[in-house]
């Protein structure tokens, strides 16, 4: 991330994905939240293409962009409210005291990121990931890829019968 | 075959909870003959190694050792010598005998009995396990069904059975709190890192090889007296036994009154005098006081009780003051005494709760005032409780005798005023006992038990094995206290070593 | 055959042990089978005994060398016991008594129990304490006695409240226990010091160590040894204070008052004293003491007997008096004397159970002797047996009763003469108390009209033991007695004439008196009663010693036990149930903090997290500047 | 401005405190998921990151993505089916109202 080009476009994804991220949280429609978060997730694979991460690009936009964000669109229907308005307040009681802990959290962040900066170094090739990842994924992390596995089909079973009430 | 004998004895309730689980709730008796089997078949074991246990070798015998997490210094290890045999036996006895009391349990008996299987086997590997990680694994084994078992099956008098099981276990937890504390520092401190082992023989060497200061030691043997004590029921760390047996069932109450209790003075002696002597000797003063508590306090709190139960409940942490006595006075004599007497009270508080247990099964009545005239219609019964009464006030001829006298003994060449109040101990009992004895065995016919039949069958069973073995090691007390003597004799210059380390009375006669 | 009747000794008690198993296992409920084996064994016994007494006077066996036998029982380190045979004249002397008079009574009870429902268990209990009374008299050490005497205990419990379906039984068997166990106690700490100051509790042993240690040591502990050791005997031989337990004993079937009560175990104590009199013969107070304790019991049981009505109650205090004599014999060093009163005492006193037990029997269990009277014709054999037992008690030559009690007098004389005028006074009352007995139960009115035959069974026992009431203690002092039980020198056998002249004089004057009284009626009893006042009150009352110590019982047994239970449930039981609460309490304030909103969680996590960054930003600023000032 | 490790941690940073907050002030479960997935998606970055721009030789922390995304994606569906079964059970998802774990 050298030149500037590509500066310049990580900060427009940033300003992006921010402000999205905010349209979440201040949107007060609940449908509005989701098509924002649409927003915030194409930001983020952006950010991965460029960072060297393509094949996490895609599988972003397809699992995140695409599958999430209809899974939660699909299950906000199904509340089967008649308006959406009104439906994502914030609660303004704990405003305060939110902004208070995030604040100081970022604060807290922010301090050790700038103090104590890592190196920055590149030293991988460019080009197709995908086989590297293919590698990784099914010699050394061979068991941890069935394991997630596993832990799919769990989940969805686990989300079948949860929806469907075992005793139905 | 002779090694793994005990594993055996381990074993074959283990065996039999197994087979439980395969057999359907509803075959009652099957379930009831199968516990009734692995007891027997223990026992029996028990009894051929009683027999061949050679007194005059002394020591642990029938060792098995199989290395288990070497890091830490575990190994399966159980052995038995003089101290655990006759708690061994002593287990396994009531274990038998509190299978038949409970042969009238109709409410989930499958569950009953994998529970009471589980206690005994937890109750014999504290007693034969040569290795300390063993021993607390099994003492904790024996607490939760207990409290399972006062809850479901107990009854529920002047305190609610969940109370009373509440209290119990909090009680033995706590306790043991205690004493895991004090375990863990002495095994932390006993030997250099990569040396450490929980084995029982190895930490009693401890104390000569000077890794064990004296500060050390008295601290250490103070956790584990809170710890032993509170299972032991000393005073005032009692009250939990009274309500406890109160609301349990008759096979928890035998086999909490009788040997579970016993694990206290068992601990005391085998972790608390053998591995630390100088906190034994240190705290043995503070010990005495607290036992004369326990025997007379007791005594007469046991007098004026209303429920039999609560009267044996009294009487059984009376008791557990001569064995403290006999502990605390630390010579060979009143450690036998000691040792002996658990035995003793055992069997003979087995029997009281057994039959306890029938009477209450029989009329519902539990109150010394609403029963009497039981020798009417229940001779059997009578002749049950008679025999534990009697042993209880220390009757030659009955196992309760030759412990008590011997722990007098022991305590009067230590603390020949203390040992004066102790006597008199007997005197209480007798009133106590016989309190209760005269008011429901004996008086006019109660017309309203008459349908009520004697015990009999099954119900025999443990009358008649608690009953000849009470005759028997009375009028053979060599039989117990030679086996127990044949370990503890050699204790003798051990035990003379001590009289050079300091008493609190010492170290308080300092300060002023 | 003497030689074979010492060796197999030990199954004199053996054998009546055996029955008891036998009985109590298998024949409860064969009535006749059991009388039979109880009779049997009993049987055995005495003839063991009886041949053992002939060995021991052949063999020549003296106080001083007496035949041993013992095997080891327990051994431990430090500590080891025996049982074994102890023979010598004293106790060859008490295994007879014990054997003949438990037979005789064995014998009379097969009539007097008859039709009973507890038949097999009586011969059952009678079997086990002929074993225990037999096995307490051959005893080699203190020990061996104690266990014995608590077995004695035992049966005199049982047998006390054989009768279990009465309430006044089983109060009696319990306080009978629980009173000699006081005694019990004494006597266990005072073996407890033996042991513990000597090393051994067994009696030849101490007797030779003894005399070694006093040269050593002086008296001093071993006075209060001695002290100790005689609360045993007070317990059980019903002396002053312990008295009270004896009369109420009374509950217990008449069979049971003849042999337990009065011949044999609560002569229990005067034989353990006699027993170890080497030790007691060494401590003058001592001996003082327990002189005048048994004078003082004698008086004062003889007085409250007067004024009875029960007829067993009277014999009871009687038996307590006589018990008294019996101690002021040994406490005046005679213990030639005492042995022969209570071998005469065994034989006059069962004699009058037997007979009191054989009236009642007729008279459905009447047990006032006011509602007796003139049953002289109806019961003739009963009337003349116990009028040998009245005359022989009362000291009358020549029945046995005048030879031992002034074997008796003779000694306190020599000693003490405030003693030996105790000892009258009391000689005088017995003759009173006995012939009023005698005379209301055997004269006066008859009340009766109907009387229950009296059974063979029954009487023959009575004709055996009137006889010898007659007779023993003449045989007795003419057949050297004194020359065989004793301790140290002999005993010379000379009659103080003065004395016993005194004695039976005074004897007749009691006994012509209660016929003014009781039979002629010239003095109203109950006049006298009424100006006697205060003094008959408090005779018939008792004294009113068992009200005294049932409050005491209520003070300091119920009533501590009380404060003790109030402290257990409300004070130590109270602190952990308030800390249960308190735990309780604690987790209801906590428990506040679940809101069971996730996000206050989230948050209060986010909190714990910044303190957490914050403590890593300022701690990692140190090292970094501990790092940079070169602090590693 | 040149863009370095730090410039992209602030930003996921950002992000992560940005759900956060949406967490703790949202009352509506589902908003609550999304922002859940907001912050995993900050960690996402994180990785990819790191993976970037420290001296690494293989693509471990991509691969430590792809497992990350595994697991959102289970998590998003048993939590959807969860809000489901509350929304069957509670008639709201408004989680105010759901609090009966309140001590």
């Amino acid at each position: 991330m050298a030149d500037t080009m590509a500066s310049i476009i990580f900060y427009i994804l940033a300003i992006i994905i921010v402000v999205a991220a905010w349209g979440i949280i201040y949107c007060k429609n609940l449908v509005h939240s989701a098509l924002s978060m649409t927003l915030c997730f194409i930001a983020i694979a952006g950010l991965y293409a460029l960072m060297q991460a393509d094949f996490l690009a895609a599988v972003q936009i397809m699992i995140y962009a695409g599958t999430v964000v209809i899974l939660i669109a699909l299950g906000i229907m199904m509340t089967r409210r008649i308006s959406m308005d009104r439906t994502n307040m914030p609660e303004r009681r704990y405003m305060i005291w939110t902004a208070l802990i995030t604040g100081g959290l970022f604060t807290c962040l922010g301090i050790i990121f700038i103090e104590y900066p890592l190196a920055s170094v590149n030293v991988k090739p460019e080009g197709n990931t995908v086989d590297a990842i293919a590698q990784l994924l099914l010699g050394k992390y061979m068991l941890s890829f069935e394991i997630a596995a596993v832990l799919l089909l769990a989940a969805m079973i686990g989300a079948v019968v949860l929806a469907k009430g075992a005793d139905e | 075959m002779t090694d793994s004998l005990l594993s055996m004895i381990l074993l074959a309730p283990i065996v039999a909870v197994v087979l439980l689980l395969f057999i359907p709730p509803t075959a009652k008796k099957s379930i009831k003959l199968i516990a009734a089997m692995a007891t027997g078949i223990s026992l029996l074991m028990t009894i051929y190694v009683y027999i061949n246990y050679d007194n005059n070798l002394g020591g642990m015998q029938f060792m098995q050792s199989i290395p288990w997490i070497s890091d830490l210094g575990v190994a399966y290890t159980v052995g038995v010598d003089g101290i655990s045999l006759p708690m061994l036996f002593l287990t396994n006895i009531i274990g038998f005998a509190a299978v038949f009391s409970s042969w009238n349990i109709n409410e989930r008996p499958k569950e009953f009995f994998i529970l009471l299987l589980i206690l005994l086997t937890g109750v014999m590997g504290t007693f034969i396990a040569g290795d300390l990680f063993i021993f607390l694994l099994c003492y904790e084994l024996v607490v939760i069904p207990i409290y399972i078992m006062v809850i479901i099956w107990g009854s529920t008098k002047r305190v609610s059975k969940e109370y009373a099981g509440m209290k119990l276990t909090i009680y033995l937890l706590i306790g043991s709190a205690f004493m895991l504390v004090g375990i863990v520092a002495l095994y932390l401190q006993a030997f250099p890192a990569g040396m450490r082992t929980f084995s029982i023989a190895a930490l009693s060497q401890a104390h000569l090889l000077g890794t064990l200061s004296q500060s050390f030691q008295i601290i250490v043997f103070l956790l584990l007296l809170i710890g032993f004590g509170t299972l032991l029921s000393m005073f005032p760390f009692h009250t939990w036994s009274p309500d406890g047996y109160a609301g349990a069932p008759t096979a928890v109450s035998m086999i909490h009154a009788g040997v579970l209790k016993k694990i206290g003075g068992y601990g005391l002696i085998r972790l608390g005098l053998l591995v630390l002597p100088a906190g034994a000797k240190f705290w043995a003063p503070i010990i005495i006081v607290l036992a004369l508590g326990n025997v007379i306090y007791a005594a007469y709190v046991a007098i004026v009780q209303k429920d039999l139960k609560y009267v044996i409940g009294y009487s059984s942490v009376s008791h557990m003051g001569y064995v403290l006595l006999g502990f605390a006075a630390l010579n060979t004599i009143s450690l036998t005494g000691a040792i002996a007497n658990m035995v003793a009270h055992g069997i003979m508080s087995a029997l009281f709760f057994a039959m306890i247990g029938y009477v209450y099964e029989k009329t519902h009545k539990r109150s010394i005032d609403k029963l009497r005239g039981l020798a009417h219609q229940m001779p059997r019964i009578a002749v049950g409780f008679m025999l534990a009464g009697m042993s209880s006030v220390g009757l030659p001829g009955l196992i309760g005798f030759m412990p008590e006298y011997t722990i007098f003994l022991g305590l009067f060449k230590v603390y020949p005023f203390l040992a004066i109040i102790a006597v008199s101990g007997i005197v209480f009992t007798a009133i106590y006992i016989l309190r209760v004895l005269q008011k429901i065995l004996f008086g006019p016919r109660n017309y309203g038990f008459d349908a009520i039949p004697d015990a009999k069958g099954p119900e025999m069973v443990p009358l008649f094995v608690l009953g000849s073995v009470l005759i028997l090691f009375g009028i053979f007390p060599q039989l117990l206290l030679g086996m127990i003597n044949g370990t503890i004799a050699p204790l003798q210059s051990f035990l003379q070593a001590l009289n050079n380390e300091p008493s609190l009375l010492v170290v308080w006669g300092g300060i002023w | 055959m003497e030689l074979f009747a010492l060796n197999h000794a030990w199954l004199i008690p053996l054998v009546p042990a055996a029955a008891f198993i036998i009985i109590g296992l298998f024949f409860k409920e064969f009535h006749q089978l059991s009388a039979g084996i109880a009779v049997l064994a009993g049987t055995f016994s005495f003839i063991m005994s009886a041949a053992v007494v002939m060995a021991v006077l052949d063999a020549g066996i003296s106080v001083e060398m007496p035949f041993i036998q013992k095997i080891q029982w327990i051994k431990i380190a430090g500590m080891h016991f025996s049982m074994g045979v102890m023979i010598d004249p004293l106790s060859a002397m008490m295994l007879v008594v014990v054997s003949l008079v438990a037979l005789l009574v064995e014998i009379y009870s097969i009539g007097y129990m008859k039709g009973d429902k507890g038949y097999g268990r009586f011969f059952a209990y009678i079997s086990l304490f002929s074993a225990s009374m037999l096995g307490l008299n051959i005893a080699v050490n203190f020990l061996q006695m104690y266990v014995f005497w608590e077995l004695v205990g035992l049966c005199s419990y049982l047998l006390i409240g054989f009768y279990y379906y009465r309430i006044s039984a089983r109060e009696a068997a319990k306080k009978a226990f629980i009173t000699t166990r006081i005694g019990d106690f004494g006597l266990l700490i005072g073996i407890l010091s033996l042991q513990m100051v000597f090393g051994t509790v067994d009696f030849m042993e101490l007797r030779h160590i003894l005399p070694v240690y006093i040269a050593a040591n002086g008296t001093g502990l071993l006075t209060i040894i001695g002290i100790l050791l005689f609360i045993g005997p007070i317990g059980k031989s019903g002396q002053f204070p312990l008295h009270v337990w004896l009369p109420d004993a009374m509950e217990g079937p008449a069979p049971v008052s003849a042999l337990i009560h009065a011949a044999t175990m609560v002569v229990a104590g005067v034989y353990l004293v006699a027993r170890s009199y080497f030790l007691f013969a060494q401590l003058p107070e001592l001996l003082h003491l327990i002189a005048w304790l048994g004078a003082f019991t004698a008086f004062f049981a003889a007085s409250i007997a007067i004024t009875q009505r029960e007829i067993k109650r009277i014999l009871a205090y009687s038996t307590i008096s006589q018990l008294g004599y019996m101690m002021m014999a040994l406490g005046v060093g005679s213990l030639t004397a005492s042995m022969f009163h209570l071998l005469t005492h065994a034989f006059f006193k069962s004699l009058l159970f037997l007979g009191a037990g054989a009236v009642m029997h007729a008279i459905n269990e009447e047990a006032d002797i006011f509602k007796m009277g003139g049953l002289r014709k109806k019961m003739p054999l009963v009337f003349v047996t116990m009028t040998i037992g009245v005359l022989a008690i009362s000291g009358l030559p020549p029945f046995a009763g005048f030879f031992s009690k002034d074997e008796i007098l003779a000694a306190a004389a020599a000693v003490s003469m405030p003693l030996y005028i105790i000892g009258t006074i009391t000689a005088f009352m017995t003759a009173f108390y006995m012939a009023r007995l005698l005379f209301v139960v055997f004269w006066g009115k008859e009340q009766h009209g109907h009387v229950h035959k009296t059974s063979y069974f029954m009487q023959i026992p009575l004709a055996v033991l009137s006889i010898l009431a007659a007779f023993a203690g003449a045989a007795g002092y003419v057949g050297g007695f004194g020359d065989w039980v004793r301790f140290g020198e002999a005993m010379p056998e000379h009659m103080n004439i003065g004395l016993a002249g005194i004695s039976t004089a005074l004897s007749v004057a009691a006994i012509a008196l209660a016929w003014h009284i009781y039979v002629s009626k010239k003095y109203l009893s109950d006049i006298i009663a009424q100006k006697m006042g205060f003094i008959y009150t408090v005779s018939f009352n008792k004294y009113y010693i068992d009200e005294f110590y049932a409050i005491l019982c209520r003070i300091f047994i119920d009533g501590i036990g009380k404060i003790m239970y109030f402290i257990d449930l409300y004070i130590i039981d109270g602190i952990v149930n308030t800390m249960a609460a308190l735990t309780v309490y604690c987790s209801r304030i906590f428990s506040k903090l679940q809101t069971g909103q996730i996000q206050t969680y989230v948050a209060i996590f986010f909190c714990g997290v910044i303190i957490l960054l914050v403590y890593t930003i300022v701690f990692f600023t140190k090292i970094n500047e501990l790092a940079a000032g070169g602090g590693f | 401005m040149h863009v370095g490790l730090t410039q992209v941690l602030i930003l996921s940073a950002l992000l992560f405190c940005i759900g956060l907050y949406g967490i703790l002030v949202k009352r509506n479960l589902f908003a609550i998921l999304m922002c859940i997935e907001i912050m995993l998606n900050a960690v996402n970055i994180n990785f990819a990151a790191f993976n970037y721009f420290l001296p690494m030789p293989d693509l471990s922390g991509q691969v430590m993505m792809i497992f990350s995304i595994t697991v959102a994606a289970a998590e998003v569906a048993v939590g959807l089916a969860i809000i489901f079964k509350i929304y069957h059970d509670f008639k709201t998802v408004n989680i105010d109202k759901i609090n009966n774990m309140k001590g």
